[in-house]
């Protein structure tokens, strides 16, 4: 399955794009998706774990997505 | 009266404390925050703030929500805004209105400590030398880890 | 720039907000108090304030200090008005800022709590009913003993 | 010795004006004052124990009075 990915902020500029797509078997996990990404060109200014949303809610590491799911990888927030 | 917007205007404070003003509230609770000149000992132009919109509102909503339940609050307003921002300009603005003090002040504070931890909004520093950096409070750099 | 007054004309919040502002300062915290429609289940029309005048504004500026000393704050202002004051005016207005949050609110909270304490001012609410009375916080009744 | 006494808001409700001047031994302190206050007509509504403020300042109940202070009586205060 392709699952679409946005980027924002310094990951946005890291991988030069706002958004992008990584091909993944199905049933893959928020973990999988994030270690595909990592070993993308540009992408190793991503840490380990970043903050993941699925649906525009925080999803655990274990949360499994599906190419109907808005996922976002959120670098750390600075609001205010 | 809960409301929690995002906005790339200028915000209108006094606007804010009149819209929370109620003739059953004794006390007014206010915190702003603005775009400082300095950072860590560096020379700040200005700031550039970004974020996830739809998601952004979305846990302003849910922070107001919280906030309203912990300390029975019904009159709080939350606007952040985006876009570039000048020197002093307000980035954020948090209203709160009660009958008692104690309710309003605890639920502005409440807002802001959770909108910055939470909330996926981005801002970028520019440096009177010309660089740009994203703000990153975690303390880590861009290729640490999250912890 | 620490000040404090009283106030026999009503205070203007926003001038205060753009008194405390400085660029140096991300964080802006204020507290309003207002006269509110009903206490202790009674429909309230009006407030009247009266003040022990050299005194409180004395009392005042030594909270202020205090508060810039316990808090580090060095941009402060409080004033309280005097007078016959309808529903919904604005009877005391705290502003401070500093470069970050906590001791913007810290500060604000400290004088509001502080001037509640000691500052010598007295309020008389006028009720619905055509009767009015002195507002005594301690809870005792005027023949009763301070604790 | 002569003090003045300042009153305020129901204080000065009670005794129907906002000063008096109440007759002292010298060398008598804030509690002596205050008892004295409270023999006058319409005192009876004044505490055994009010806040009592000295040149402008609170003073003990064992702070001695003198002619050329300011004294005052000082009800539960009520600002904000």
């Amino acid at each position: 399955m392709t699952i679409t990915v946005l980027l924002f902020a310094s990951y946005a500029d890291a991988l030069g794009r706002r958004s992008i797509d990584v091909d993944l078997p199905d049933g893959a996990a928020v973990g999988d998706l994030v270690a595909a990404l990592r070993a993308l060109p540009g992408a190793g200014q991503l840490p380990a774990r970043p903050l993941v949303a699925i649906n525009e809610r925080y999803a655990r590491f274990d949360a499994v997505v599906s190419p109907r799911d808005e996922v976002a990888i959120i670098p750390p927030v600075a609001g205010g | 009266m809960i409301r929690a917007a995002i906005s790339r205007d200028p915000i209108d404070v006094p606007a804010l404390l009149a819209e929370v003003t109620s003739e059953g509230c004794g006390a007014l609770s206010l915190f702003v925050g603005t775009v400082r000149d300095s950072n860590d000992g560096r020379s700040v132009t200005g700031m550039e703030y970004t974020a996830y919109e739809p998601m952004a509102v979305r846990e302003m909503h849910v922070i107001l929500d919280e906030a309203a339940r912990a300390h029975d609050v019904e009159r709080l307003v939350l606007v952040h805004r985006l876009g570039a921002l000048a020197l002093g300009e307000v980035s954020v603005a948090i209203v709160a209105a009660h009958a008692h003090r104690a309710q309003a002040m605890d639920a502005t504070r409440f807002v802001i400590e959770e909108l910055k931890r939470r909330v996926p909004i981005w801002k970028r520093e520019h440096y009177a030398d010309g660089t740009r950096e994203w703000v990153d409070p975690t303390g880590a750099h861009a290729v640490s880890e999250v912890p």
